[in-house]
């Protein structure tokens, strides 16, 4: 893989290379929080120190919340063809480029979602190694290190930017940015790269035990900590919209007034919703908050290894952070091993 | 050409926001009056045929006077299809927040007197499944543009509308606010019905449930959370009861358990 | 004897009829009849907490609830003793001119000149005024526009709070309203000469008095707290049970005023009467144009001061955004203090509107409100004795005079839902 | 990045289909015959007995239904609908000549080469003999490709029971042992229909060689696991008691997650799970 050097001080020129390719999107302050924004001035392009938990994760981009997927009149169906433009998304955690990838696989998996293709090759994402803070736990998720799924990838190494190439666009950006990406790198690169990384690894602070939780989540699946769980939550589903593993969808048709012509949406949906497995004749499979919640931390927890070899979890603490009650895979998980 | 649906709007006792919500459609009326057959609809216009049996009866406001009371059963009586509009024929909304405390009476003496009034006998504001039956429910304080239109349409192809499943919470979560709740503010998102895009919560200002409670509304967990964020009981559960309208009295027994 | 009966008024809010009894020539009885079940609202506020009262006191009246919001608020806010900062303060106004524009337009367009050009609603008009309703209609959208984007909502939005607002609008919304505005207002200047142009009929006129809002500096606008009435009288606001006697009657679920003993008339004619020599721009030009004798005397001159004030908004609204753009968005504020009373007087869209609250350890312990309806209703009743009575001398039948008098009632803009909460309660 | 992947066909996009025919099979339950319209005439759309397709209606939407006819009858394909809401309201006020809208096949199917040459149990229960007709008629229109063919049947009541007249018919055949049964009442058809559960039919299925079987199953719910406390007497191994399962499905093809159990999704892993399954993953039955 090519690795080439960004100096600091060239860091406020990379918006204009950037935009070369498509819309920049970076992470920008909402409340204590922060949202992934389009932005248009180069001073909004900042590369935090430490990673950036936005309240939705990068799925946005990939699936977004509501969408039509088809129009429709009494005779036919047709897809919704609008032209989606390049992004490109700065200051990805390692994390969320993880997730990114799991999603990829599972839209590619048996059935292809071209809804999802398509706009996942017009995403170019630019990731960011950062410090976690105290809510972070993917080094106990093996996410804090990623390979692929990236377009560029940045380390802060003090006075300059240590900058993988991941994809021939990254290339392309590197190329087209020859002025402030330079070839030769430091001499002491390597040995500031253990550092940092050294430095990240002593800097966690969160640390839940994730060693065996696969099987304690069938052992446990008669615990009674779930009902416990289940009477608390509140089924706002909050937890599955942040998730950015979370991919649970609804399909509904809307007519225009008036017109033969309808719209089919296709909007994401929560897995902590009554109605998520009622079918006719009004039987529920999961007609209880505890048998909804078991599903999803078997979700992020366990099942995803069956199909993809890890679970689905990467540890980014977006439900630490979200869920109001408290219900998060590190109090699940302390709760499994207790 | 297809025969348009026949359609009655129908007040009581409210705001008549939810006709108003249905005139602020300015883009759409035009299409609404083509689409529909418009046979009663007072706030808007001044030819109604009371008489007329209609495909689809839009109900808005809550039920207070006998009076009242006898109208509605007419209307069920033409109507194919009686749809509860908003959240006053919905759950009684404001209203109907002390509904079932039995002080009613005291509270109109106190306002009245003792003053016989001869255009109708009042009596304390319920909603209208109390009286009919009602096929579908709109609900919303006022009901929301989109899922106002959408629910027309579909009522127009015959369909059942759509009613929102999932609490207010989603669509905030669409427009990626912050959470209130978890930042320690008395929101009651994920309470309360959703279809209204959230503009509370991303004003910065809590949801104050006034679309009505969700079926899954989990009261006590919410109270309890509240409670630990340092609110008063009595202060959670009024601000419960003020869009609660009679959902909320079964409830309101095992909300005094807890505390 | 000849009865004329309006079961239902049409194309007002909310469920009212007129009953009138004429035997010869002379009038036995006239009665507006308030048909919409009281909801005891200001009772229900007793015991809650004065951010509670302003988020549901609005639900009294959908087209007002802008009016209501501002009135509790500044009620509330002289109790809880809040600092008045300029951001909120003009934000508020922007958000009221709002409602004022959405509000008057669908009365002046959609309620009551179908009347005039002989439709039964604006949507039938279509055909022969395709730009006059287009152009109405966008800007009764201009009008809701403003409230959704400052309230959150177009109806019962709950952005405003005691202390300011929980989000001010953004630069790019303020300069998108101020564009729309300036862009709007070509369009109402004609159609206040298409309103102006209207035939008025002369056959209910007598003097009355007429009472508003006096805004401070000699200003117009659509707060303060003082009242003043066209017979000269200038009061506070917090002395307005003084002046406005209540009393409640049979035939209505909503309480009536007098002044002085004797009915009178709040709403868009009420105010240019009393404050409209104080207006400018283009608004002045046009209430100079058309400013009259009858103004005094006839209350379905209402739209056209309706218009004319729809003028005046447009003309504040770049004013307005100019000065928001300049000023910072402050901190929210807290409330110094727990106990007392305070009072709220605006104008809504159709008149004075009054909140009155008292609080004890944060707690509403007293709450009056009174709509704008509920002091028209007997100049109503009085202008509708009138019309009956020489309709019926000139030999008009029962449903022809109905059909002025329901005229006369659609003029007064009545918010039937708003009057039915005319109640005063007092616990202690 | 780049990324290979089959962008044929669209997923979600549903082809028009025409009404040919309808008949009601009992109060709530219609029976449709569907043919594409002439220009998706050309399109392979070939299934296997026990897969499912989504129907969808302009501006109503879409939901999942068993295919009731069999693949060796090209051309045609058949539902059989119980209205219980929505879209199925909608879909029995379908006139002769309609459209609708149809994507799939999805599902896995019954394992047909599996069961080639076995001896074949199937019990169905009330609305469950719909995607079992096409597994029945399969074999029956390749009888000599498989060896003795069971068919219990037990619906609510006589008016609730599918294709009543047919299977009334078949009784006497030899070539399928066939037994009915009601909940309650089987006024006018004390010979042909008995009463009681459908479990209790199991009393007929005798000389089961269990090497060379296999059972399958659908129906409501809440019938599976006395189907199969009652076939696991007959010594059947795990894996040869198949389960056609219902679960809310909006996608079809493993994407909108709400039919997932555990790691698999009934409309790609199932609905056809087997017994082994059931005792593997928690929430099957
Ligand atoms: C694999 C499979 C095969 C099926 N085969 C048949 C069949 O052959 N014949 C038949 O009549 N029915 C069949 N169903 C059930 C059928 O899908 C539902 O009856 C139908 O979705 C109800 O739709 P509705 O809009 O009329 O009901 P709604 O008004 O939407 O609701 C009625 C009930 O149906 C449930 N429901 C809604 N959507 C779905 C969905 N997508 N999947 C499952 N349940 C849903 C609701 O939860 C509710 O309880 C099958 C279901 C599955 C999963
Ligand atoms: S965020 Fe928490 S309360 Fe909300 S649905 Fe998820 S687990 Fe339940
Ligand atoms: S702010 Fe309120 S509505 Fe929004 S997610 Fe939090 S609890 Fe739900
Ligand atoms: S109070 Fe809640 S339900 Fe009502 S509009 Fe605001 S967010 Fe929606």
């Amino acid at each position: 893989m090519r690795a080439l050097k960004l100096a600091k001080k060239d860091e406020k020129k990379l918006f204009s290379v950037l935009e070369k390719f498509g819309e920049v999107w970076s992470p920008m302050p909402k409340g204590k929080r922060f949202s992934y924004e389009k932005i248009e001035d180069p001073e909004d392009l900042v590369l935090h120190e430490e990673c950036i938990r936005t309240i939705l994760p990068v799925k946005k981009f990939l699936m977004p919340p509501d969408f039509n997927i088809l129009s429709f009149t009494p005779q036919k169906f047709t897809i919704n063809n609008e032209e989606i433009p390049f992004k490109i998304v700065v200051s990805v955690p390692a994390c969320e480029i993880h997730a990114v990838n799991i999603l990829t696989k599972f839209y590619t998996t048996d059935y292809v979602d071209n809804y999802y293709m398509k706009r996942r090759e017009k995403l170019i994402i630019i990731g960011k190694s950062g410090l976690p803070d105290e809510h972070c736990f993917c080094h106990k998720t093996n996410t804090s290190i990623v390979e692929e799924g990236y377009d560029l990838f940045f380390f802060d190494l003090g006075d300059y930017y240590l900058v993988w190439v991941g994809s021939e666009i990254g290339d392309d950006i590197v190329r087209k940015g020859s002025d402030i990406f330079d070839e030769n790198l430091p001499k002491d690169v390597s040995q500031k790269f253990v550092e940092f990384r050294k430095q990240k690894n002593k800097s966690y602070k969160n640390n839940p035990d994730m060693e065996g939780v696969t099987d304690l989540m069938e052992l446990m699946y008669d615990a009674e900590f779930w009902d416990e769980f289940g009477d608390k939550c509140l089924s706002c589903g909050q937890c599955t919209m942040a998730c950015p593993t979370c991919t649970c969808f609804n399909i509904i048709d809307d007519l225009e007034l008036n017109k033969e012509l309808g719209h089919r949406r296709r909007y994401w949906d929560s897995c902590q919703f009554k109605d998520y497995s009622l079918v006719a004749g009004q039987h529920n499979f999961r007609g209880s908050k505890a048998e909804r919640l078991k599903l999803w931390y078997t979700h992020k927890l366990k099942a995803f290894i069956g199909h993809f070899g890890s679970p689905s979890c990467v540890g980014c603490g977006r439900c630490i952070i979200t869920c109001p009650v408290d219900i998060n895979v590190p109090t699940v998980v302390e709760k499994l091993k207790s | 050409m297809k025969k348009r649906p026949t359609i009655g709007i129908y007040g009581f006792t409210g705001c008549a926001g939810c006709q108003l919500a249905l005139l602020d459609c300015e883009d759409e009326l035009l299409d609404i009056f083509s689409a529909l057959d418009i046979k009663v609809f007072y706030e808007a216009m001044s030819n109604n045929d009371d008489n007329a049996l209609v495909d689809i009866a839009l109900v808005e406001g809550s039920i207070n006077t006998n009076k009242q009371t006898q109208e509605l059963k007419e209307i069920r009586e033409k109507a194919k299809v009686l749809v509860a509009f908003g959240s006053c024929s919905n759950h009684g909304c404001v209203q109907a927040m002390a509904l079932g405390d039995g002080e009613w009476e005291q509270r109109f003496k106190q306002v009245y007197g003792d003053m016989k009034f001869t255009v109708a006998i009042p009596r304390e504001a319920q909603p209208i499944h109390k009286f009919v039956k009602v096929d579908a429910y709109i609900p919303g304080c006022p009901p929301a543009k989109p899922q106002m239109l959408r629910a027309l349409t579909q009522l127009m192809h015959g369909n059942q509308p759509t009613y929102t499943n999932s609490p207010v919470c989603l669509e905030c979560m669409f427009r990626e606010n912050e959470c209130l709740l978890y930042n320690g503010k008395l929101c009651l998102g994920p309470l309360t019905i959703g279809g209204c895009t959230a503009p509370c919560p991303s004003h910065n200002i809590p949801c104050i449930g006034c679309w009505g409670i969700i079926d899954e509304a989990n009261h006590i967990s919410e109270l309890k959370l509240l409670k630990e964020k340092g609110f008063k009981a009595e202060d959670i559960i009024r601000r419960f009861r003020i869009f609660g309208g009679s959902d909320i009295v079964e409830k309101i027994q095992k909300l005094l358990e807890v505390i | 004897m000849k009865k004329v009966i309006v079961d239902h008024l049409a194309r007002v809010e909310g469920d009212g009829g007129i009953y009138v009894e004429l035997d010869g020539d002379e009038l036995k009885k006239v009665q507006v009849n308030i048909f919409e079940g009281p909801r005891l609202i200001e009772a229900l506020a007793i015991g809650k907490l004065p951010e509670e009262v302003i988020s549901f006191t609005p639900r009294i009246c959908a087209i007002c609830t802008v009016s209501h919001k501002n009135a509790a608020i500044r009620a509330f806010e002289r109790i809880l003793k809040y600092d008045e900062n300029k951001k909120t303060y003009f934000t508020r106004e922007l958000m009221h001119l709002g409602e004022m524009i959405e509000s008057h337009s669908l009365h002046v367009f959609a309620l009551a000149l179908p009347d005039y050009l002989g439709y039964p609603n604006v949507i039938a008009m279509v055909d022969k005024y395709a730009d006059v309703v287009k152009q109405a209609l966008a800007l009764k959208k201009f009008g809701n526009k403003i409230m959704q984007i400052i309230n959150g909502k177009y109806i019962h939005g709950e952005n405003a709070i005691a202390g300011g607002f929980g989000k001010f609008p953004s630069k790019s919304e303020l300069l998108e309203i101020k564009k729309e505005a300036e862009e709007s207002l070509a369009f109402m200047l004609s159609a206040t000469d298409i309103v102006g142009g209207l035939e008025i009929p002369d056959h209910l006129e007598e003097e009355t008095v007429f009472a508003c809002c006096n805004p401070a500096d000699n200003k117009f606008g659509f707060w303060s707290d003082e009242l003043i009435f066209s017979d000269g009288t200038i009061l506070p606001s917090v002395k307005y049970k003084e002046n406005l006697i209540e009393r409640v009657v049979p035939h209505s679920f909503a309480k009536r005023s007098l002044y002085k003993g004797k009915p009178f008339t709040v709403g868009a004619l009420a105010r240019l009467n009393c404050i409209g020599n104080r207006l400018k721009g283009e608004a002045r030009k046009y209430y100079k144009k058309y400013k009259n004798e009858r103004w005094l005397k006839n209350p379905i001159f209402n739209n056209l001061a309706q218009a004319i004030e729809i003028i005046y908004c447009l003309e504040r609204i770049p004013e307005l955004a100019d000065i928001l753009l300049k000023l910072p968005d402050p901190e929210l504020e807290k409330p110094k203090r727990k106990k007392g009373r305070g009072v709220g007087t605006v104008e809504a869209p159709r008149g004075l509107l009054v909140h009155d609250y008292s609080c004890e350890a944060g707690y509403v312990t007293d709450a009056n409100i009174i709509t704008p309806t509920a002091y028209n209703l007997d100049d109503m009743e009085k202008y509708i004795g009138n019309a009956a009575l020489n309709l019926n001398k000139q030999g008009k039948n029962e449903s022809q005079i109905a059909f002025e008098l329901e005229k006369i009632a659609r003029a007064y803009d009545p918010c039937i839902s708003c009057a039915t909460h005319l109640v005063h309660v007092n616990k202690k | 990045m780049k990324y290979e992947y089959n962008k044929e066909p669209e997923l979600y996009t549903p082809i028009m289909m025409r009404v040919i025919s309808k008949r009601d099979l009992t109060p709530d339950v219609r029976f449709f015959q569907l043919v594409p319209k002439e220009e998706f005439k050309h399109l392979d759309m070939d299934y296997k007995p026990g897969q499912f397709m989504m129907l969808s209606l302009f501006g109503t939407g879409e939901a999942p239904f068993s295919i009731s006819s069999s693949p060796t009858r090209k051309g045609i394909f058949e539902f059989a609908i119980r209205e219980t809401g929505k879209l199925t309201n909608k879909i029995f006020e379908l006139k002769d000549g309609d459209m609708l809208g149809l994507r799939g096949p999805f599902g896995n199917g019954f394992p047909i080469e599996r069961m080639l040459g076995k001896d074949i149990i199937i019990v169905a229960g009330g609305l469950g003999a719909a995607p079992l007709r096409s597994l029945l008629l399969y074999i029956m229109d390749n009888r000599e490709l498989f060896g003795r063919l069971i068919y219990l049947y037990g619906a609510k009541n006589v008016d609730d029971m599918l294709y009543k007249p047919d299977f009334v018919e078949m009784l006497d055949s030899e070539q399928i042992e066939l037994f009915l049964t009601v909940d309650k009442g089987n006024e006018g058809y004390e010979d042909s229909i008995e009463e009681g559960k459908v479990t209790h039919l199991f009393k007929y299925v005798n000389d089961i060689d269990p090497a060379n079987t296999i059972a399958c199953v659908c129906g409501p719910p809440g019938m599976y696991k006395f189907v199969v406390t009652e076939i696991l007497k007959y010594n059947l191994e795990k894996d040869k008691i198949l389960l056609n399962l219902e679960r809310r499905m909006k996608c079809g093809c493993g994407k909108c997650g709400h039919c997932i159990i555990d790691y698999r999704y009934t409309c790609i892993d199932g609905p056809v799970f087997t017994y082994w399954d059931v005792i593997h993953m928690r929430e099957l039955i």
